[in-house]
């Protein structure tokens, strides 16, 4: 059971991280931001099942900490689009 | 196994290729975000690599530095289509990718030449650990074995908030940091602040109060606390302290001498700097985290808003004037 | 029993793996922000819920349990206000972009 | 390969291409960023003796774990200090520029 959480764990991993062309691709700059988005999104996924899968709790706490400040970036970003 | 390896090495390749992106890419801004993705993939390799703690402070500090470096991409914007002419010429990019392969090459050698069986402090750390009443080894070296880093580390970031301070025009000084924000009605962001707060302050004290134990920190708490703090900032629900406040200078340096105190008292009970007595080591180093977090968190929150950009309003000015003829305000 | 709950783990994760997938190819193949949005939400609360709905048999106690559920509402709660926002954004520079 | 020498490989190419952009980029912006990604580098460097030290029950070797924590705020406080320098040197001059002030008359 743990090699596949782990083998889904890579899995997301690797379909979230080939959105990432759009941080490069654009074209508005909000599209980045969403790609940013996505990966944070992909990896409280994926250190869920690493905290399943190797039994280490303490890495929920690891998932806890990144879904409350994945949001930052991006409201940081529409806080200073909206300022200027 | 294999499937675990399989992962540490696509993870280690997605960290290169986001960070080739990162310095390569054609704009700022989407430099920027790929920094942040870059932090974020870091997260995970700690993971991987069974240090939660440093895990946690990579997570919630990389949300702060992705606000900055995001924000000042935003500012400077204007500036970017002048610079392409300054980008330098084929002999010393040819140079400088030389230079850094070299580099690569040289670290890439001391990595597989490792000494094998490795050195390590764990078995020291492990056996100090009953005398501290931690469970937590990092914590016990961050409090105990290693307290005068983290204590000087506390002061240099004081000292950059003080630089940054310092940037301000001398009209600004005493003002409050960063430009003003007016809430909007019926606004997602103001939503957001007011909903998620109250867990994120819950999170980040219950990461300091399990670091005794369990991973956790009173870096990555009070991070988490500034992170709340900064987006209620930002959706206008409170205003940055005009940094000539009494109680904002308190919270700022109550860490370091609350931590400066108990070393000093060392000497008194155990004959060395930051030594704890016996049986008293957790209480102090909880009491010390405490303040810490405190601290930590005002000054972290304090760093991402800048320097002193809006004078004091004339009743406030008053005030400043009140507090610098009790000798505390240095007057212009 | 615990191949009953097994193979909902399997079937639930998988799905949420789906998602994901689904999230990425929207984000790269949809024409405008506004679509690309939408991808993305896909992943946020289907492919997170569901790999954290085939997660919950295989943790021990209600606490680590109500601990998963957290994260997921975290997720959602953060995600959907995000989302909103930068449709505000993409909105206001679409026609420029 | 052990996970330990993946990352350390990681590790040094992260280096190197951090150390690029700092020569490379000439906007001070990217530089910051860069420099950023050679620190990460560094770091992941302590990460993996950290790793390699595995031992009394612990995964990783406690000090260096808590020498990156250490050294992660400074780096923040570092980048919060130079984004300060440089916000201030675009609104007083409105460029952002490290070229020596020869042609005055453009700003």
């Amino acid at each position: 059971m743990a090699e596949f959480l782990l083998a889904c764990a890579g899995f997301i991993l690797a379909a979230v991280a080939v959105g990432l062309v759009r941080v490069l691709r654009g074209p508005a700059d909000a599209d980045r931001m969403l790609a940013a988005q996505l990966l944070g999104t992909g990896g409280v996924a994926v250190l869920l099942l690493v905290a399943a899968a190797t039994g280490v709790s303490a890495v929920v706490d690891v998932a806890l900490t990144l879904a409350l400040v994945s949001t930052f970036a991006s409201a940081a970003f529409v806080a200073t689009s909206d300022g200027e | 196994m294999t499937v675990a390896w399989a992962v540490d090495l696509g993870l280690a390749a997605l960290i290169v290729a986001v960070a080739v992106a990162t310095v390569t890419a054609r704009g700022t801004f989407a430099a920027a975000v790929g920094f942040v993705a870059c932090g974020l993939l870091l997260a995970l390799a700690w993971v991987q690599l069974a240090a939660v703690d440093v895990a946690l402070t990579e997570a919630a500090i990389g949300a702060l530095t992705g606000m900055l470096l995001l924000g000042a991409a935003a500012h400077l914007h204007p500036t970017e289509a002048g610079m392409v002419a300054e980008r330098p010429g084929v002999a010393l990019r040819g140079a400088a990718t030389l230079l850094c392969a070299v580099v690569t090459g040289a670290l890439a050698i001391v990595v597989l030449s490792l000494p094998d069986p490795a050195p390590s402090l764990a078995p020291a750390a492990a056996a100090h650990l009953p005398a501290t009443e931690l469970g937590n080894p990092v914590t016990a070296v961050l409090m105990a074995y290693r307290a005068i880093d983290t204590l000087v580390e506390k002061v240099v970031v004081l000292v950059a908030l003080l630089a940054v301070w310092s940037l301000a025009p001398d009209p600004r000084w005493g003002g409050r940091p960063g430009a003003s924000r007016r809430r909007q009605r019926d606004d997602a962001l103001a939503f957001l602040a007011q909903l998620l707060p109250p867990i994120g302050i819950v999170a980040g004290v219950y990461l300091v109060w399990t670091s005794a134990d369990h991973p956790g920190g009173a870096f990555p708490g009070s991070t988490l606390l500034a992170a709340m703090w900064l987006l209620a900032r930002m959706a206008g629900l409170v205003d940055a302290p005009a940094v000539s406040r009494r109680w904002l200078r308190i919270a700022l340096v109550a860490g370091p001498v609350v931590f400066l105190a108990v070393g000093l008292a060392g000497f008194a009970w155990a004959d060395r700097f930051l030594a704890y007595p016996d049986g008293w080591a957790k209480p102090l180093i909880l009491g010390i985290e405490a303040a810490m977090t405190v601290s930590i968190a005002v000054t972290l929150a304090m760093l991402v808003e800048g320097p002193p950009e809006r004078s004091l309003s004339p009743d406030a000015q008053r005030a400043a004037g009140e507090r610098s003829s009790s000798g505390l305000e240095p007057e212009p | 029993m615990s191949f009953v709950l097994d193979v909902f783990t399997v079937v639930a994760v998988a799905a949420g793996a789906f998602f994901f997938v689904a999230g990425t190819v929207g984000l790269l193949r949809f024409p405008d922000s506004l679509c690309r949005l939408h991808a993305l939400t896909k992943a946020d609360n289907l492919g997170l819920g569901l790999v954290v709905l085939g997660l919950l048999p295989q943790v021990e106690g209600a606490l680590a349990a109500g601990r998963l559920i957290a994260v997921w509402l975290l997720a959602q709660l953060a995600g959907t206000t995000v989302t909103q926002l930068l449709a505000r954004s993409a909105r206001r520079s679409g026609p420029l972009a | 390969m052990n996970p330990a020498t993946i990352f350390g490989l990681c590790a040094a190419v992260l280096v190197g291409l951090g150390l690029f952009g700092v020569i490379v980029q000439p906007q001070p912006l990217r530089k910051l960023l860069a420099f950023n990604v050679l620190g990460g580098g560094v770091f992941l460097l302590f990460g993996i003796v950290a790793r390699r030290g595995e031992a009394a029950g612990f995964g990783a070797d406690p000090v260096p774990q808590a020498m990156v924590i250490t050294g992660l705020v400074v780096a923040f406080a570092a980048t919060a200090l130079a984004v300060a320098l440089l916000r201030r040197l675009f609104d007083e001059t409105s460029r952002a520029t490290l070229r020596p002030d020869d042609d005055g008359a453009d700003s």
